[in-house]
């Protein structure tokens, strides 16, 4: 029997205005990172409530990043500022309940950075693996 | 492009870690060669010559015993070809064949006199022997 | 300030003057220098193949007893300083290299950590040439000395370092504050061709030559090196005026160069 | 229930060629609420369009799902054949399985399953979906344009045409930027002054034309249409108002040993100077690093001799408010610095120059008042080597210099090699070259009579090293035809500097929030089809800040550029972004936490009066979202604690339904 590869599942929140901007770089120029990485695009960094990235691991995530744009460039002034903050929190409670910190991430990507996603991603993605499935959340997990 | 000589540029390019392929054949490795008018082939025919796997000539060449090592034409590349990686591989390869060795221990007194730093003798067995 | 220094073979026997006020100028200015143990000769030259291991591992025992010893290394020759240097640089950044040369190390595992400095660069980025000043007790006044740095000290930069590659200052600014005159010359950083030596003299007399000439038409009297090979090429090829080691020059500068004058 | 209909392009073989398309739409067209599935080579061609259209009207969709390239691309494109074919825009939801699927996956499965799961959270969102109705905000009827070069210029000029107020802010104290300090222009060889100064006068004498010389732009808010931009005017010390422009005090200032940059440096000015004759506006400024009575309070020769009382001491940087509908980015290009180059001993000898140098020294203007001089002695010089690209093309491990071409080194060589061969025809001139690069109007024709007609020397080789010894330079080259090393002694040797960007494009970029490429060039919306406008919304590009480019390329770009802006401020009212917040009131507890977080002031609160389920009123404080402010970012809807606030368009409900799609 062939036992199938572990892929892990990555949910990226990417704002609309640098870091979706910056994976459709990293895509013009062809820039490669793992399929396991799935981009969900919203407005702005600070639009990803917690209730989201939770939802992501009850609904078996391996890793959730949030991608937006550096501190000082945000297309809405101050929107990465609460991003930052909202997610230390959320972060340091999801480490208590034995998500690995290595599992959530928070990233700054510009437009021009095409580079830098797919370097992040393809970073991400390795430190993700490395943990293997995660399981920690698998009780609060809902049952489909 | 023959098997053999396909072979030897692999060989070359594997030894030496260079790209040929970035040269834009500007020439400026062969303008800054301090060793140039010494030297059959110049600095940027070894890069082209080895791209197109021409090497056998140069194998032969005295021109692998003028380069100095010096690395100007590294420095100076503005595609970080790094042209002398190449004219040092070319020359292990000549120096790693069989009884091929430029230099031997018994050729050494003629060459030297009292002051002769050591390292010139141990660097030139590195260079030419093997 | 302590650190571990590498002398290497031409050092200890036909280059001691570079070896010896290299030690005498270090204690002048703060320094001590504690000689490695068992050190074996760096090679003399860095091959640049990527599959040529053996020839490298005396440098990395070196780098490898350096930090055992929790020191920065301190080297003076510039061929040993290019080949410890360059060596250290494949090593940080050269990955396979560097696990084939771990495989002949044991339990020294050795990946880079060693912080290297020359002499010169010593000087400038951790004595610092004002110390140098307020140590001079012969001001070199009205020398006018032509720095020359050969091509070892300086190529290839992206490892190297140390200064410009095409317009170095760090001899010259040693040279003022020694109290003389830095003579800057078109070939200072030109091949003297002391490599092939042995192999085609005609060829390194005429390099040296030229190295010459131009540090003469600029208006040196006397040529600085760091390199045994340099200077030993340079006199061999019918300089006639005097190349003297840097470290010599410091040391006349210092007051510490009859001490040791045997 | 939706009834949704999906569509998967190929792309050509931009999809097609990682994404098995067909299987992608089978396997979405068994969704929920999907009702129909297509795929289909082109969805943005008029054909793709055409079967949107007709799916719509055959199968009475409610919802529209396009797999195909990113939302950036053709969001808008599909939202328009939406709504021809009468449903809402905002039903349409991009599952972008070109930039983020296949373009970065290599293998045929592996995007297959990934479009898949992509088009299945864009069904998920689409069926959550609700009809939108965009707001609208007025348009300010003016334009910023940054930079006062020949690029600024243009744009300025166009705009004004048109009938719409423009503003140009220029960091030097006068307009002209680069080509101000020309000679002659390729490839007609007429003067740069000629014909650059009555444009400089032009924009002067426009009413319609503001110039905020000496001065930068420190902040940007706002959107299109709507930019509200903060410039600072530095201090000059000199009214502008009342400067006549007459010169005086530039004559008698007693500090004579102010480096002239405008010269580059190779000759000084005043202290107080007015850069050049045909400076525009002509006004005196002094440099505060130099000005004695500004440093120790010693000095004020200028105010004496000043009749028009416009010299002040205590002027102070001033700082103008103004709102701008668009915005132009024309800030330019500068030589890179020759630092890093010593094999050419430019820092060793005043003798190699860079040809923007030599442009100064063959302009009667100059500082050799046009006699082609050396640097060092003042002599002729009987011998010139030509180096071109000298730090372009460059590897990408480099350090040193730049990727690309620079573009205009090879022709302003040429234009230099025949000048300097038709005023002294007894100097010998050499220009070493890698390849030469012509594609221009009438540009090989001009490089092939620098050759034939004029004799220069063209030797292909680069320089490899230039030995300064006594008054000449030794010159190290390669002649790669000959297979020679040449060593020539010259007398001048004139680098071809690669060209960068101005430094001041960065911070600009980020208060712009417009995006660059890794060298610092703007980047434009689309490479082919929008290249003078940037991707953000009101911001548009004009001359070498997006890439090298020649006069004429530039000047084209510049009308292209006014062209878009005038096309924006034409209209009264943009159509604005419908994805806004509103607050559900029943759930409302009045805490202000919203209002708090908003960066734009959109939210307000107001006392409602509810009505009980027991026939009782009571009065309630709740949140109300002012559409026309809010900009739809969203930091709103996370601070609510009673899940009151939500964002059209990207409800919570809606990204959860994503996030459920993409773990299923």
């Amino acid at each position: 029997m062939q036992v199938k590869e572990y892929k892990p599942l990555i949910v990226a929140f990417c704002c609309n205005w640098c870091s979706y901007a910056g994976a459709d770089l990293a895509g013009n120029n062809r820039l490669n990172y793992p399929a396991d990485v799935k981009i969900i695009r919203v407005p702005c960094s600070c639009r990803v409530n917690p209730m989201f990235v939770l939802r992501a691991f009850q609904r078996g995530a391996d890793g959730v990043i949030l991608c937006g744009c550096h501190p000082g460039d945000c297309h809405y002034t101050s929107g990465n500022y609460y991003t930052r903050r909202r997610m230390a929190l959320l972060f340091s409670m999801l480490d208590y309940l034995g998500i690995e910190r290595e599992r959530t991430r928070v990233e700054w990507v510009s437009a021009a950075e095409g580079a830098k996603f797919a370097a992040t991603m393809n970073d991400f993605a390795e430190k993700v693996a490395a943990l293997g499935e995660n399981k920690r959340l698998e009780d609060l997990r809902c049952k489909k | 492009m023959s098997n053999s000589k396909k072979y030897l540029r692999e060989e070359i390019i594997r030894i030496s870690g260079v790209n040929p392929k970035k040269c834009m054949r500007c020439g400026k490795c062969s303008a800054t060669c301090p060793a140039y008018d010494e030297m059959e082939y110049h600095p940027h025919q070894f890069v082209y010559m080895v791209e197109n796997g021409n090497i056998e000539p140069l194998l032969e060449s005295e021109s692998l015993y003028r380069c100095l090592t010096c690395f100007a034409c590294v420095e100076r590349c503005p595609r970080s070809v790094e042209p002398a990686k190449l004219v040092e591989a070319v020359r292990l390869a000549a120096v790693r064949k069989q009884g091929n060795n430029r230099m031997t221990a018994n050729d050494v007194p003629e060459l030297i006199d009292d002051e002769t730093p050591q390292q010139l003798i141990v660097s030139a067995f590195r260079k030419y022997t093997k | 300030m302590k650190f571990s220094y590498f002398p290497g073979c031409t050092l200890k026997n036909k280059a001691k003057d570079l070896d010896i006020y290299a030690r005498k100028c270090a204690e002048v200015l703060g320094v001590t220098l504690e000689e490695i143990e068992n050190w074996q000769c760096c090679g003399g030259v860095f091959t640049t193949a990527k599959d040529e291991v053996a020839t490298k591992l005396s440098s990395v025992r070196i780098l490898k007893d350096a930090q055992k010893n929790n020191l920065d290394l301190v080297t003076v020759c510039s061929a040993c300083h290019n080949v410890v240097k360059q060596t250290n640089y494949a090593m940080q950044n050269d990955a396979e290299f560097a696990s084939k040369v771990n495989r002949y190390m044991a339990e020294d595992e050795y990946n880079g950590e060693t912080k290297i400095y020359h002499y010169l660069e010593l000087i400038r980025d951790v004595i610092g040439y004002d110390k140098v000043k307020e140590c001079v007790v012969n001001p070199l006044a009205g020398k006018k000395i032509a720095a020359y740095y050969g091509c070892l000290l300086l190529r290839p930069n992206s490892v190297m370092r140390m200064d410009d590659p095409e317009n170095p200052t760090i001899i010259e600014d040693l040279i003022k504050a020694l109290g003389a005159t830095p003579v800057v010359y078109s070939y200072r950083n030109e091949c003297c061709g002391g490599y092939v030596r042995m192999e085609s003299p005609e060829l390194a007399v005429k390099k040296s030559n030229t190295v010459i000439e131009s540090a003469k038409k600029a208006g040196a009297e006397v040529i600085v090196t760091a390199c045994p090979l340099c200077k030993y090429n340079l006199e061999k090829s019918g300089c006639d005026i005097p190349v003297v080691y840097l470290t010599e020059l410091l040391a006349e500068a210092l007051g510490v160069k009859e001490d040791t004058n045997e | 229930m939706q009834r949704i209909g999906v569509f998967v392009c190929w792309c050509g073989s931009n999809i097609a060629g990682t994404v098995d398309v067909v299987a992608v739409a089978e396997a979405l067209k068994k969704e929920p609420g999907v009702v129909f599935s297509a795929n289909y080579q082109y969805m943005c061609s008029q054909a793709g369009q055409d079967l949107i259209k007709q799916a719509v009207k055959e199968h009475n969709l409610t919802g529209i799902v396009v797999c195909s390239c990113s939302p950036r691309m053709h969001e808008a494109t599909f939202r328009k054949t939406a709504a021809a074919a009468g449903l809402n825009p905002y039903m349409v939801e991009i599952a972008n399985i070109r930039e983020q699927c296949s373009w970065v996956h290599k293998e045929m499965p592996i995007g297959t399953e990934k479009a898949i799961i992509l088009g299945k959270a864009a069904i998920a969102k689409v069926n959550l979906n609700v009809p939108l109705t965009p707001g609208e905000s007025p348009v300010t009827k003016r334009a910023l344009v940054i930079g006062g070069g020949i690029a600024g210029i243009q744009t300025a000029l166009d705009i004004a045409d048109a009938g719409f107020e423009v503003d140009i802010v220029e960091k030097k104290p006068t307009i002209g930027g680069k080509m101000a300090q020309l000679d002659k222009t390729f490839p007609t060889l007429d003067c740069a002054a000629c014909i650059l100064t009555p444009k400089m006068v032009d924009v002067a004498q426009n009413e319609k034309i503001r110039i905020f010389s000496y001065s930068e732009v420190t902040e940007v808010k706002g959107f299109v249409g709507n930019f509200d931009v903060k410039i600072k005017k530095k201090a000059r010390y000199v009214k502008e108002e009342l400067c006549t422009g007459c010169g005086a005090c530039t004559e008698k200032c007693p500090m004579k040993k102010v480096p002239n940059d405008f010269n580059l440096n190779m000759d000084t000015k005043r202290a107080i100077y007015i850069p050049f004759a045909q400076a525009v506006p002509k006004v005196a400024t002094i440099d505060p690093d130099y000005c004695n009575m500004l440093k120790n309070g010693k000095c004020g020769v200028c105010s004496k001799v000043c009749t028009a009382g416009a010299i002040d001491y205590t002027q102070k940087d001033e700082f103008i408010e103004e709102k701008y509908g668009a915005i132009v980015v024309a800030t330019g290009f500068n030589p890179i610095s020759m630092d890093k180059f010593d094999e050419f001993a430019y820092n060793q000898s005043k003798d190699v120059i860079t040809s923007l140098e030599f442009e100064r020294l063959t302009n009667a203007a100059g500082p050799t008042a046009g006699k082609l001089l050396r640097p060092s002695d003042g002599k002729h010089p009987e011998k010139i080597v030509f180096v071109q690209c000298v730090g372009s093309r460059c590897d990408a491990c480099n350090e040193k210099g730049k990727e690309y071409c620079s573009k205009i080194c090879c022709m302003y060589t040429a234009k230099h090699a025949m000048l300097t061969r038709d005023k002294y025809p007894d100097t010998d001139v050499t220009v070493f070259y890698i390849d030469v690069r012509t594609p221009g109007k009438n540009f090989d024709e001009f490089y092939r009579r620098a050759v034939e007609e004029y004799g220069v020397h063209y030797i292909k080789g680069m320089v490899g090293k230039v030995s300064p010894e006594g008054d000449k330079l030794m010159v190290q080259a390669s002649d790669l035809l000959d297979n020679k090393q040449l060593k020539i002694e010259a007398d001048l040797v004139v680098l071809a500097a690669a060209i960068e960007p101005d430094k001041s494009a960065r911070p600009l970029a980020t208060m712009l929030t417009a995006s660059m490429d890794t060298n610092d060039f703007f980047t434009e919306a689309h490479p082919k089809l929008r290249p003078v406008e940037s991707p953000t919304a009101g911001v548009f590009l004009s001359g070498a800040c997006q890439g090298p480019k020649d006069i004429p390329e530039t000047v084209a770009q510049a009308g292209a550029a006014a062209s878009k802006v005038i096309g924006l401020l034409a209209k009264d009212k943009l159509t604005g972004n419908p994805c806004v917040a509103h607050s559900n009131e029943l759930m409302c507890n009045g805490c202000s936490s919203c209002e708090r977080v908003c960066p734009y002031g959109a939210i307000t609160y107001e006392d409602k009066e509810f009505r009980m389920p027991d026939r009782t009123t009571q009065i309630r404080r709740i949140a109300v979202v002012n559409p026309a402010v809010c900009q739809g970012c969203g930091c709103c809807t996370v601070a609510c604690p009673s899940g009151a606030m939500d964002l059209k368009g990207f409800a919570s409900e809606q990204i959860m339904a994503e996030v459920d799609a993409i773990c299923k």
